[in-house]
Parts: structure tokens; C-alpha cells; sequence
């Protein structure tokens, strides 16, 4: 005796993957119909609209050649670098601050969150200001009497990148700091008696046993900082345009300026596939090792 | 929760001067904005920008909220405020509930293929925004919603789901699935035991992605200015146009309070919700 | 044909198979315990009947019914899990008609049958909290609850007292026996604690890598067991394995046993059938449950043949009720269930008595039983 | 060729007809957003009020404009094109060749455009014959604005030629007072090259250069020559001139601060706003060598293509556009000159009107050339080209002789 056809559990089985399907066909025309649109770009001559007529490969030719594009590259390598580190230095040492029972968390942690709810859009003019040594800090300590504080760094071609990290990390270190955070508060505290009744010092403690078991945040502070470094556009824009000269420039200026500014769309679309490329070399590896982690 | 760890006097002399050092740090542009969004310009053009103002005035606030110039008439940053709002709500509830579903189907509904799936769903967080403004344009024009607020929301929700998706299907991972499995043998269906059993406990993963969801779409400057028309600029393009105006006076008060305008909704989603962060974080985002 | 019917029914994940050809039936009001170490399939044959997992071949029937492909919920049965499963949003109340309202039925029936229900399993105070505020034992009561409420066809019991304490473990054990000799319910029930296999079951599967190594009542599989691994898995301490060679003497059979300094014991089979004389001068594996192997004053006074050696005690554990003593019989570590008063020092030599009309005998290749 | 008419076909496809704009209304997309200039064009505004057109305001500011070229990209691949955008030189006839812009021939025939603009200015309103914009004034770019002060306690008489300058400028570093006043933005150096360039090479060279992009101009002797005299630059300006814009370097020269600064016309504005007078406060002159010069930037509004026709509404925004009225009443307020020659100059102070004589006299003697800086010598894609070149020079990047390299090299790429 065959009972009749059970449409419920039919439907039941096919109702996941209809419910998955308009994001994932979002994403594939979105996402990846615009990544190979934009690589198609890149071999035309398109100038100030899409245009469809093919040159090979002289675009990437011409971006190698630029001394700008060279600029953006070297000047990402010292910015990533310096961000992902100073913020992961930092994120780490606030959350283990944070977590010794510190009266005032409450505080501090949205005081320390804030800056990653503020575009620079709204916070531009600020730092702007504090850079700027005839306003900001440096002019602050004179009028306070310390008349040999210097910072100019936003006006030298040599120190302005560091500007520029100095407020990428403080818009985003405390967003680290949360992600570490989360990560303390998941470690079991019967390990951490127990290193101590081991004699382990603090800083063995942490250093031994902490830090390798944060190893999930880590990874994820290092994923969400180096996409953020790949993809920084605004700062630069709202605090030295790119300037003094090219001192600033980074590959995402780099590319707006050519598609949109400059009419060189082809090369702006050029660019940003060797950003895409960048960022894959990056992620994917990451995904790969995450998600078949997950699997077992 | 409680540490193990024991701490000197020295050392946490030492760790709450350093957490008050970073805390001002942190504080130092908002108090640079608040402070001279309060002062009257003169004050500010003479004098050091730290200072507390000598006449405290909110003149500059009532300007930039309904009298500053922003374009040819001086209408203030309140209509573009609304503009924003109309954007941001419909998008972040849009995403957050399709980041919901899916991160449900990938983990209680596995199927084949699902996690390279969910890889290839991930990646599009990490796409530059720049790039997809041409094809988006084309695609929005194409579905007759180019310079509407439903283009926005569209567009929004796109390259948020990303994010969403991840969020939800990191919480849902460590859900017990015998909930799930006891429901379905109780008789609820793939909505009913979403909406009955995961959605009531999955208060703390909503708030990061609200949260998430929420700041960036609000501060968002490159769709809003590209794909909104005149009647629905958001916020941050209006801001924007106040500040970056490049002749005549720099109303800098206006500007500054103008700034907090724009940044008010999100300090506020963050200092209301920051708490549920950490602890959304820790349940969702961060475990191996 | 049987209540519960499950006829060839095998599980594969890709192409790799986890379950083989399970045959089973079930009468109405059996209670069959499904019992193996982890791994061995046994969460799958039950997810299977469940319609929680697919069947890749064969069917599974209830009351007739094929149930190949239906869905969880119109198979009219219940599951209690291991984690109990409680929704962590409800209150007690609404978990357990939960599954009634999902099934349309009216509120007035939905409360007359929560009342009953808790009243069965004394919860009535506990109906307004949620699963948060309950403990260990008040969970597991609810999820029995939430299963007894929609008075199944088939009860499903995935592991459920593995996450009690051991004094809770055993009250509920006595419990969920009662429920089932109260209500005559048909209840298949899975765990990897075979001493709950024992005192639960009316029929026993016991399970390793994804084939049923038997399937019979407890007394069954405790006393015949169809080979090794069910001999070892089931019972505890496990049975002793002693390697033997076999000699014919006669109308009898002899287990000669080597003991130290190539001194030899000959101990005689009890049923000394064709099988065991056919393998005379070959080796065997012969089985004692360690309360086959006494001190000869803790012996089976109704065997009536009981063989008497002599051993060097080991390792002798006072357990209270019994003593636990090993000693080398044959060049591997057995252990002989001893009276707790038995007198027994470590190291010293004591007699042993081996009750043969207990002992089995296993081919040492194959693993099946011989006698 | 055919892709260019493929790209028309793309645009002619997604409809540019579908404006948002409603019959009877114009949709503007500019980047005016400060006080002068927004008031400025709400008289224009107005003037399409009174006619019963509506005026749907889109102002996208930031980057000179660049943030509205970008919206502007989107909103036409959209199919959303704006009714009119406030453009600049090039990227009036880039968009004219991609077959974007309406025809306002009509209205320009019957109003008589072509007597009245300056050819110059004519050559970015027009493409293949057919007017595409309506200009709405003329900026030029080769002016010094100088504090009267400074100057008078110096001793200073207004330089006519690149060595008064350098004298007059020694002096003043002499005597403690900084003097020049600059604005560490690309554009800014640019502009600010433009008429050193001018200066240093006369007018052959400049066109030869910037517009005609020659390549033995661009590397030649004298355009090392004008590096040399940016580094003059770039040793008398302040240390913290870096990213400073424009109008708070016009500060510096208002409060005595420093004595010079090169900046467009638009730089007045900043003085009347403090209450300056021309001739009293502040004065203005071309820069020294380029005295009978002026390169220029129009800001013009181009006209989409709504499907076909220009729409009433269209031809009436620019009629109103080019009407002497608004012409005089925009760029009284702007510091701008008229786009037309035969406004009345009553309503412009001093440096106004002498603007407007400079203007008609370097457009009749052929010395009227379009800004290379303000994107009117040469398209996007080599202005900033140079800008690179140019801002990495006087950022101390390169020495004269590798930015002379480096410019042939860069505009070569850029082409």
C-alpha cells in the first residue's frame, strides 16, 4: 500500500533552495555579471562611457607604465602593512585591558566603537583640522604654551601616509577591539586557572595561551582589515586628496580618478581587476581554509 | 562574565590610564565637532578649536538643520534627512530578513554544494563599490527604478546580503538542529519553524546586523549621490553639498553641526545597541 | 507483518553506505532498543524512521503504511532527543502543544490534553516557565511530555538520559519503563549504554558498522550472543575471551586452557555438540561473563557443571555487593566475579570456579558463536 | 567610428527620453552650492518660475565638479539623464560625441548666439555646427590678486614682467612677509602653471603645448624653463600650503597675511565678502608676461537629448541662460565676465570691468586660449595628466629636467 504523493515533504525539500535562490541570483548578476563586465572594460577602448571596441591587452600595458599606478601600489603596501598592524596591536591590547573586570566598560566601549558609525564624510572636516598645523594639534600645544610641538606630517609628501593611517586606525581599531573582545570572553576560564596554577606569568599567560586560541579572530580582524585597506577611498579623499602631490594615492583613488575623472574608464577598469585580483589572492584562500574547517 | 586572570595596583594603574588615553583619542574629531558646532564663527576663525566657546550659541544647529544652502534654495539638511530615512529602513529590514533566510536554508537545509555556495555569496562583500557603478546605472535604468529610493534599496540590499548571509549563518551554525528536526516531527513547516523556533532567539545576531546594516547604508556617499534623483538624495550627498561648497564663507559651525545631524542616527544605533554587539559578535561572527 | 516494519533498508551518503540491509519489525507495543558504539548507524536507522533522513533503498512501513519519502509529521510519531530539543522561546506550556497546534487541533482539546499530560508526568507547576529555568530531569519530563501529548503511533527516544547525572539517569530509566508497561506504547529507542539496553528493551538491535549484529530479547543477547562483538559490547564488566584449543575425549569435549610454566587445564564443554567436535586439536575462543568465574563458595549452587582451578589473583576491586578480581587464565586478563567476603589476596594463589554450562564458544576467525 | 555610433545606439536605447523631469519641468544637475553662487542661479531659477517651468534642484558639489561628472556617467547609462548639468570645456564635447546632447540650434539662430559669443568660448558650445550648451560666463585664470598694503609698505609697484615679479617677490621674502599665497591642491598648481607657462613661452607655445599636445613643445627647453619658475613658486610660499584650498589662500592675501596669490577671477568675490574694494584693499592684475593674455574657463549648461527634440523647457533655461539680464546679475556675483560681448558693464566693479575689456580684447586679437588647468586646452584624460607632472614638480618629486621627461611621457600615455 503506497500512500498518495506527499506534496508537503516535496515542497518541503524544494522550499530552501527557491528561498536561497533570489539572493544568489542577485549576487551572480550583481556581483559576478559586473566583475566580468568590468573585465571586459578593460580590454576595450572605453573612455567616458562604456564603449565595446577591443585592444588587447595595451590597457594593463599603459597601467604598468604609469608612475602613478606604481605610486598607488607602493603607497597601498606601506598603508596595509601599517593599519592592519597598528589596529590588530591595538584591538588586541584595549580588548585584554577591557577584559581585567574594568570598572567604566560600559563606557569606554561604545567610546571606542563610535568612530567605525561615522563616514568620513561627516568626520573629514575634523581631522582635517587636528592634521593641520596651523589649526589642529600643532597649533593647540603652542597656544597651550608648548611652543616646540611639531606635527606637520600631513604636509610632507614624506609623512602624509601615515596621516592617513593614523585615521584609518582610528576609525576601525576599536571595531577590532570588539571582535577580540567577543573572542576573550569565549575562552574558558577553567584553562586560564588553570596556567595560573601552572606559575604562568600574565604575560606568558597571554602570550602562550590567550592569543593562540583567538586564532578564529584574528583571522577574521585580518580578513575584514585587509579588504577595508584594499577598498579605503574616502579618507584619502576628505583628508589630503591624494596629496601632497601624489604622496596619498592609493589604488581605489587611483581608479575613480581614471574612470570617472579623468575619461580613461578602460584603465580605471583595468585597475580595479587588478584590485579584484588582490583581494581574491587574499580571500579565497581564506574562504577555502575556513569553510572546509567548518566541514570537518 | 569573570576573568581568571589577576592583576598588581601598578598594572591596572597602568591599564586604566592607557584605556582613558585611547578613550580620549577616540574622542578627540566628535569633540571637535560638537564644541565648535556651538560656537559663532568669529569665535572660530580667531581662536584655538579646542577651546570652549565664550557665547554658546545654537544658531549654527537651527541653520544647518533647516536654513542652510544646499543647493539653489536654502532648505537645510531636513528634507535629505527624510531622504535618507525612506532609504535606510526598507533596505536594512529587506536585507537583514533575506540574510536571515539564507543563513537558515545553509545551515539547517544543507544540500549539496551549499558551502561553496555560501563562499561565493561571501565574496561579494569584498567587491569595490566603484566598479559597479556603470552596470548598476545600466541594470536600474533597464528596471525603470533609476533615481528612485527603490533603486537605492535595491542597490543596497545587494552588497549587503553579503554580510547579512555571513552574520546569520555563523549564529545559526552553533543552533541546535534538533530544534529544528523536533519541530519538523511537531508539524511545522520550513516558514513555520523559521519564524516559531530561530527567529525568537536570534535577538543578539539582528542587532549586528542592523547595527552593520544600518551605519553603512546610512553613510553611504558614492550610490546615494549616483542613483538618487532630486527628490531623493540621502543624507550624506546634502552633507556633502554643505561642505564642500568651494567659494564664499566656510560656515564651519554649520558645518560641524550639520556633521553631528548626519551622524546622529548612527552614534545612536550604536551607543543604544553596543552592548548587544560584543555579544552578537561572540555568538556569530568571530568563532572558528 | 509487523507495527513497525522496516524491510532492506540501507542508507548511503554519496556513494558511500553507512547503513546495510536493515530488516526489522516491531509489534505494537514493543520496546526495542537500538544499542551499539558510536558511529554504528543506529541516530540514522532512527532519523530514518523518523523521515528526519532519507531512505536510499528498501522501505519502512508503519501500521502498513509506506512511509518512503513522508513527511516527518504525518508519520504520527514522536521523537525525544538527546538534547531534548525544547524551543527556548516557549514556555514549558506551548513547547509541549506546540506540535498539536502545528496539527490544527482546537485550543480546548490542545489544554484538556496538556493537562492530562502533565499530570501523567507530575509538571503541572512547571507549565508557565521556560526551558531556561528548568532543570536537567524537569527538561527531560518535558520533552517526554511534549512526545506523549500527540499519543503517537511510534515512540522515538534518541539517547535520552545521556545528559542526566547517574542518579537521575537511573530514576528516569525506571520511569520511561513504567510509561511504556502503563500506556503499552510502541517505542523504539536508541543509546549507546547497554546496561539501559538491558533493563528498558523487550527486543534488543545491537548495532555496529551499519549491520545489525543481532537482534533478540534481552536474555537473548545477553546469554547466546551471535558473536564477539555483541558478547564484548554487551555487559559490563565484559565477557572473557579466553584462547582454547579443542580436544575430543570421548563422549566429551575439552577446553584445554595454557596456563603458566606449560602447565595445561582441561575444562569440559557443557554441550559438547558436532560443531565443537569437529574442531578437535583446533583453537577457539571460549567466553565467560565474569559471574561465571567465582570463588567456589560464590558459585552457581543450581549448575549443575562447575569446573574448579587454580589461579594467581591480580588485582582484586571490593565493589560493595561483589569483588572484581583478575587473574590469567590462558595468557589473557580475565575477571572473575567474586562474593564480597571472598577471601583473596594480590598475588597469592585461590581457587577458581568456572561454571561451564554458562561458557560459549566463538570461532577465532569468523568471531561467530559455535555453542 | 562604429563603436561611437554603437555607444549612441546604447544611449538612444535605454531612452534618454525617460527623464524623471515631468513635462513642463528641468531637472539641474550643478555643483553651485555655496551662498553666492546658489543665489546667483535661483535667479535663474525664478526667471523659469515666472515662464510656469518648474526647477528640480540636484546639486552634487565636491571635487570641482568631478563628484557631478561621476553622477552625471551614472545617470545617463540609467537612462536618467538630467535636463540640463553645469559642465566644463571637454566634457561638453566628449559627451557631444557620444551623441548625448540636444541640438539648440533653433533657439541659438533666433537669438543670434554666434554674434555675441567669443569664438573661443564657441568652440566647447558647438559640435559639428550644432550649438549643445549655453554658456553662462567666462572665467579667466591668469590673475594675481595682491594685498595694496603689503605692497605699498614694500615699495612694490604692480610686476609686468616674470622679473619685476621675482624682484618684487625677493623683496618681500626679505622682509619677513610671505609672499605668495598658495593652495597645495593639483588644480591649483596647475592653474598657477597655465600662465607660467604662458609667461614663459608666449602664446605659440602655449597653444603648441596644451592644445595642439606637441611633443617637442612639451619637451622642450621652455617648458623647463616654466618648471624652473614653478620651483621659484613653490621656494616663496608658506611651509603649510599643502591641501590648503583655494579661498582660504585668498584669506591669507585679505588679512596681509601674504602678498600674492594666482588665482581665477572667481577669487574676487572672496575680497568683497570681507569687504574689500578693488584699488583700495586688494588689487588685481594678469600675471606678469601675460599681460595681453587670457585663458579662460565657461561654465556652460548642456542641454540632454530628451528623445529627439530639445524640449521647450530646454530652449527656454537657455534662452534665460544667455539673456543680458541674468548674464550681468550671475557674474556681478560670481566675478565672472559674461559669456556674451555685448553686456552692459554697469553693474561690475573695477577688476570686473577691466575682465570684460580683457576679454574682448584678447578674443579679437586671436590672445584668447582655453585654460589647460581648467580642462579647456585639452580633454580629461591629459589635463590630468599633467596635473600629475606638474603637482609631483612642485612637490619636489622631480627635478625640472625629469618633470620635462615625464610631462612628454605622461601626456603620451594619456592620449
Amino acid at each position: 500500500m503506497v500512500p498518495e504523493r506527499d506534496y508537503r515533504t516535496r515542497l518541503q525539500v524544494w522550499l530552501p533552495k527557491l528561498v536561497l535562490s533570489p539572493s544568489v541570483a542577485l549576487i551572480a548578476v550583481f556581483v559576478y555579471g559586473f566583475i566580468l563586465f568590468t573585465v571586459y572594460l578593460s580590454f576595450t577602448d572605453s573612455r567616458i562611457l562604456p564603449s565595446f571596441g577591443l585592444v588587447g591587452w595595451s590597457n594593463y600595458e599603459k597601467l604598468f607604465r604609469l608612475s602613478h599606478w606604481e605610486i598607488s601600489i607602493a603607497n597601498l603596501g606601506v598603508f596595509s602593512v601599517l593599519y592592519i598592524g597598528i589596529c590588530t596591536v591595538i584591538g588586541l591590547a584595549l580588548a585584554i585591558f577591557l577584559d581585567q573586570k574594568i570598572r567604566g566598560e560600559g563606557v569606554l566601549r561604545p567610546i571606542y566603537l563610535y568612530p567605525m558609525a561615522l563616514s568620513f564624510i561627516v568626520t573629514g572636516t575634523a581631522w582635517k583640522w587636528l592634521l593641520d598645523p596651523g589649526i589642529g594639534l600643532e597649533n593647540t600645544m603652542h597656544d597651550w604654551g608648548w611652543e616646540s610641538f611639531s606635527f606637520n606630517w600631513i604636509k610632507d609628501r614624506d609623512y602624509a601616509l601615515y596621516c592617513v593611517v593614523l585615521a584609518a586606525v582610528w576609525q576601525t581599531s576599536g571595531f577590532v577591539m570588539a571582535m577580540f573582545l567577543a573572542g576573550l570572553r569565549g575562552i574558558d576560564n577553567e584553562m586560564l586557572k588553570a596556567a595560573q596554577i601552572d606559575g604562568a606569568s600574565n604575560f606568558s599567560l597571554y602570550r602562550r595561551i590567550v592569543i593562540p586560541q583567538l586564532r578564529p579572530a584574528f583571522l577574521s580582524a585580518f580578513v575584514i582589515l585587509g579588504h577595508l585597506a584594499i577598498k579605503s577611498y574616502d579618507l584619502v579623499i576628505a583628508l589630503t586628496g591624494g596629496g601632497p602631490g601624489r604622496a596619498t594615492e592609493l589604488p581605489a583613488t587611483f581608479m575613480y580618478s581614471y574612470t570617472f575623472t579623468r575619461n580613461q574608464m578602460a584603465i580605471g577598469a583595468s585597475s580595479a581587476v587588478i584590485m579584484l585580483m588582490t583581494i581574491a589572492a587574499i580571500m579565497v584562500p581564506y574562504l577555502y581554509s575556513e569553510l572546509r574547517e567548518q566541514k570537518q | 562574565m569573570d576573568t581568571a586572570v589577576r592583576t598588581g595596583n601598578v598594572a591596572r594603574t597602568f591599564i586604566y590610564l592607557t584605556l582613558l588615553l585611547f578613550a580620549l583619542f577616540y574622542m578627540l574629531p566628535l569633540f571637535v565637532m560638537l564644541v565648535n558646532s556651538v560656537k559663532p564663527l568669529s569665535e572660530i576663525t580667531g581662536g584655538n578649536m579646542m577651546s570652549f566657546p565664550e557665547v554658546w550659541t545654537l544658531d549654527p544647529w537651527r541653520d544647518a538643520w533647516s536654513k542652510a544652502q544646499v543647493g539653489v534654495q536654502a532648505t537645510g539638511l531636513r528634507p535629505y534627512f527624510w531622504n535618507s530615512i525612506k532609504m535606510v529602513v526598507p533596505a536594512v529590514a529587506i536585507s537583514t530578513v533575506m540574510g536571515a533566510l539564507n543563513g537558515y536554508v545553509l545551515t539547517k537545509w544543507r544540500f549539496r554544494y551549499d558551502t561553496i555556495l555560501f563562499g561565493f555569496m561571501l565574496f561579494a562583500c569584498f567587491i569595490p563599490f566603484q566598479i559597479v557603478l556603470i552596470p548598476m546605472a545600466r541594470v536600474l535604468g533597464l528596471a525603470g527604478i533609476a533615481g528612485t529610493t527603490s533603486g537605492l534599496v535595491l542597490v543596497h540590499v545587494v552588497y549587503g546580503l553579503g554580510f547579512t548571509t555571513l552574520y546569520f549563518r555563523n549564529y545559526y551554525a552553533a543552533f541546535p538542529t534538533e530544534l529544528v528536526r523536533a519541530a519538523q516531527i511537531d508539524g511545522a513547516g520550513f516558514f513555520r519553524i523559521f519564524w516559531r523556533i530561530l527567529l525568537p532567539s536570534s535577538g543578539p545576531i539582528i542587532v549586528v546586523s542592523v547595527i552593520w546594516q544600518f551605519t553603512n547604508i546610512w553613510n553611504d556617499f558614492l550610490f546615494g549621490a549616483s542613483f538618487a534623483d532630486f527628490d531623493s538624495q540621502p543624507m550624506t550627498v546634502a552633507l556633502n553639498n554643505l561642505v564642500q561648497s568651494s567659494t564664499g564663507v566656510q560656515e564651519y559651525n554649520v558645518h560641524f553641526a550639520g556633521a553631528i545631524y548626519a551622524a546622529l542616527p548612527t552614534l545612536l544605533v550604536y551607543v543604544v545597541a553596543g552592548r548587544y554587539f560584543v555579544r552578537g559578535l561572540m555568538a556569530g561572527s568571530v568563532k572558528g | 507483518m509487523g507495527f513497525l516494519e522496516i524491510r532492506n533498508a540501507t542508507k548511503s551518503y554519496g556513494s558511500v553506505e553507512v547503513l546495510h540491509e536493515i530488516d526489522i519489525s516491531v509489534e505494537k507495543g514493543e520496546f526495542l532498543v537500538l544499542v551499539g558504539p558510536s558511529g554504528c548507524g543506529k541516530s540514522t536507522l532512527l532519523n530514518m524512521i523518523a523521515g528526519l533522513e532519507g531512505i536510499t533503498g528498501g522501505e519502512i512501513s508503519i501500521r502498513g503504511n509506506i512511509m518512503n519519502g513522508v513527511h516527518p509529521s504525518r508519520r504520527n510519531i514522536a521523537m525525544v532527543f538527546q538534547s531534548y530539543a525544547l524551543y527556548p522561546n516557549m514556555t514549558v506550556a506551548q513547547n509541549i502543544t506546540f506540535g498539536l497546534e502545528m496539527h490544527g487541533v482546537a485550543k480546548s482539546e490542545r489544554e484538556r490534553a496538556l493537562r492530562d499530560v502533565a499530570r501523567l508526568l507530575q509538571i503541572e507547576q512547571l507549565l508557565k516557565r521556560k526551558p531556561a529555568q528548568l532543570s536537567g530531569g524537569q527538561r527531560q519530563r518535558v520533552a517526554m511530555g511534549r512526545a506523549l501529548v500527540r499519543d503517537p503511533d511510534v515512540f522515538l527516544f534518541d539517547e535520552p538520559l545521556s545528559n542526566l547525572d547517574a542518579k537521575l539517569r537511573v530514576d528516569m530509566r525506571t520511569e520511561i519503563k513504567k510509561l511504556h508497561q502503563d500506556l503499552g506504547a510502541t517505542i523504539v529507542y536508541v543509546t549507546h549504554d547497554q546496561i539501559e539496553a538491558m533493563t528498558l528493551s523487550t527486543r534488543i538491535a545491537v548495532m555496529n558498522a551499519g549491520r545489525i549484529q543481532q537482534l533478540g530479547t534481552p536474555r537473548e543477547i545477553y546469554d547466546t550472543p551471535s558473536n564477539v562483538f555483541v558478547a564484548t559490547f554487551m555487559g559490563s564488566p565484559s565477557m572473557n575471551l579466553v584462547p582454547v584449543t579443542v580436544r575430543v575425549d570421548g563422549a566429551n569435549v575439552i577446553a584445554e586452557v595454557a596456563q603458566r610454566e606449560g602447565k595445561r587445564i582441561g575444562l569440559k564443554f557443557f554441550r559438547p555438540c558436532e560443531a565443537l567436535r569437529a574442531r578437535d586439536g583446533r583453537a577457539v575462543t571460549l567466553g565467560i561473563r565474569p559471574e561465571a568465574l567465582t570463588d567456589v563458595e560464590g558459585a552457581d549452587q543450581r549448575s549443575i557443571h562447575v569446573e574448579r582451578m587454580e589461579s594467581v589473583v591480580g588485582v582484586a576491586e571490593p565493589a560493595g555487593s561483589d569483588t572484581f578480581v583478575t587473574t590469567r587464565i590462558g595468557g589473557v586478563d580475565c575477571v572473575a566475579r567474586m562474593r564480597a567476603d571472598a577471601e583473596v589476596a594480590p598475588g597469592s594463589n585461590a581457587e577458581f570456579a568456572l561454571n561451564m554450562e554458562k561458557a560459549v564458544a566463538f570461532d577465532p576467525e569468523t568471531g561467530l558463536r559455535i555453542v | 567610428m562604429s563603436l561611437r555610433t554603437r555607444t549612441a545606439a546604447l544611449l538612444a536605447a535605454t531612452g534618454l527620453s525617460a527623464g524623471a523631469a515631468a513635462a513642463g519641468d528641468v531637472e539641474v544637475l550643478h555643483w553651485w552650492t555655496s551662498g553666492g553662487e546658489a543665489a546667483a542661479l535661483n535667479v535663474l531659477k525664478q526667471d523659469l518660475e515666472s515662464q510656469g517651468i518648474g526647477w528640480l534642484d540636484m546639486p552634487v558639489a565636491g571635487g570641482g565638479g568631478g563628484n557631478a561628472m561621476t553622477v552625471l556617467r551614472a545617470r545617463v547609462t540609467a537612462g536618467n539623464a538630467p535636463t540640463a548639468v553645469q559642465m566644463l570645456g571637454f566634457d561638453i564635447l566628449d559627451w557631444a560625441r557620444e551623441g548625448a546632447l540636444a541640438d539648440l540650434n533653433e533657439i541659438a539662430a533666433m537669438e543670434g548666439w554666434d554674434d555675441v559669443v567669443p569664438e573661443a568660448l564657441q568652440a566647447f558650445a558647438k559640435h559639428d555646427g550644432k550649438w549643445i550648451s549655453a554658456p553662462v560666463n567666462v572665467h579667466s585664470t591668469n590673475w594675481v590678486w595682491a594685498n595694496k598694503a603689503l605692497l605699498d609698505q614694500n615699495g612694490i609697484e604692480i610686476p609686468t614682467t616674470w622679473d619685476e615679479f621675482t624682484t618684487a617677490v625677493e623683496k618681500l621674502a626679505a622682509a619677513g612677509v610671505t609672499p605668495i599665497a598658495h593652495g597645495g591642491e593639483a588644480w591649483q598648481e596647475a592653474t598657477v602653471f597655465d600662465a607660467i607657462a604662458m609667461s614663459a613661452g608666449g602664446p605659440d607655445f602655449y597653444r603648441s603645448a596644451f592644445i595642439d599636445l606637441d611633443e617637442s613643445a612639451l619637451g622642450s627647453e621652455t617648458m623647463r624653463e616654466a618648471f624652473d619658475r614653478m620651483a621659484f613658486i613653490r621656494g616663496h610660499v608658506d611651509e603649510n600650503f599643502s591641501g590648503r584650498s583655494w579661498n582660504l589662500a585668498t584669506a591669507m592675501v585679505i588679512n596681509g597675511e601674504a602678498a600674492f596669490q594666482m588665482m581665477g577671477d572667481w577669487a574676487k568675490g572672496e575680497f568683497l565678502n570681507a569687504g574689500q574694494t578693488p584699488g583700495e584693499e586688494f588689487l588685481c592684475f594678469r600675471f606678469p608676461g601675460t599681460v595681453e593674455q587670457v585663458t579662460f574657463n565657461a561654465d556652460q549648461f548642456a542641454m540632454f537629448d530628451q528623445g529627439g527634440a530639445v524640449s521647450p523647457e530646454q530652449a527656454a533655461l537657455a534662452s534665460a541662460i544667455l539673456s543680458p539680464s541674468f548674464q550681468s546679475a550671475f557674474n556681478v556675483v560670481k566675478g565672472s565676465v559674461p559669456a556674451r560681448t555685448d553686456v552692459s558693464d554697469a553693474d561690475f566693479d573695477a577688476c570686473g570691468r577691466q575682465g570684460m575689456k580683457d576679454l574682448a580684447a584678447a578674443s579679437s586679437s586671436g590672445n584668447l586660449f582655453g585654460s589647460m588647468a581648467h580642462g579647456h586646452a585639452a580633454p580629461a584624460s591629459v589635463r590630468n595628466a599633467i596635473y600629475d607632472v606638474v603637482t609631483a614638480h612642485f612637490n619636489g618629486e622631480y627635478d625640472s629636467s625629469t618633470a620635462v621627461r615625464e610631462l612628454v611621457d605622461a601626456v603620451e600615455l594619456a592620449k
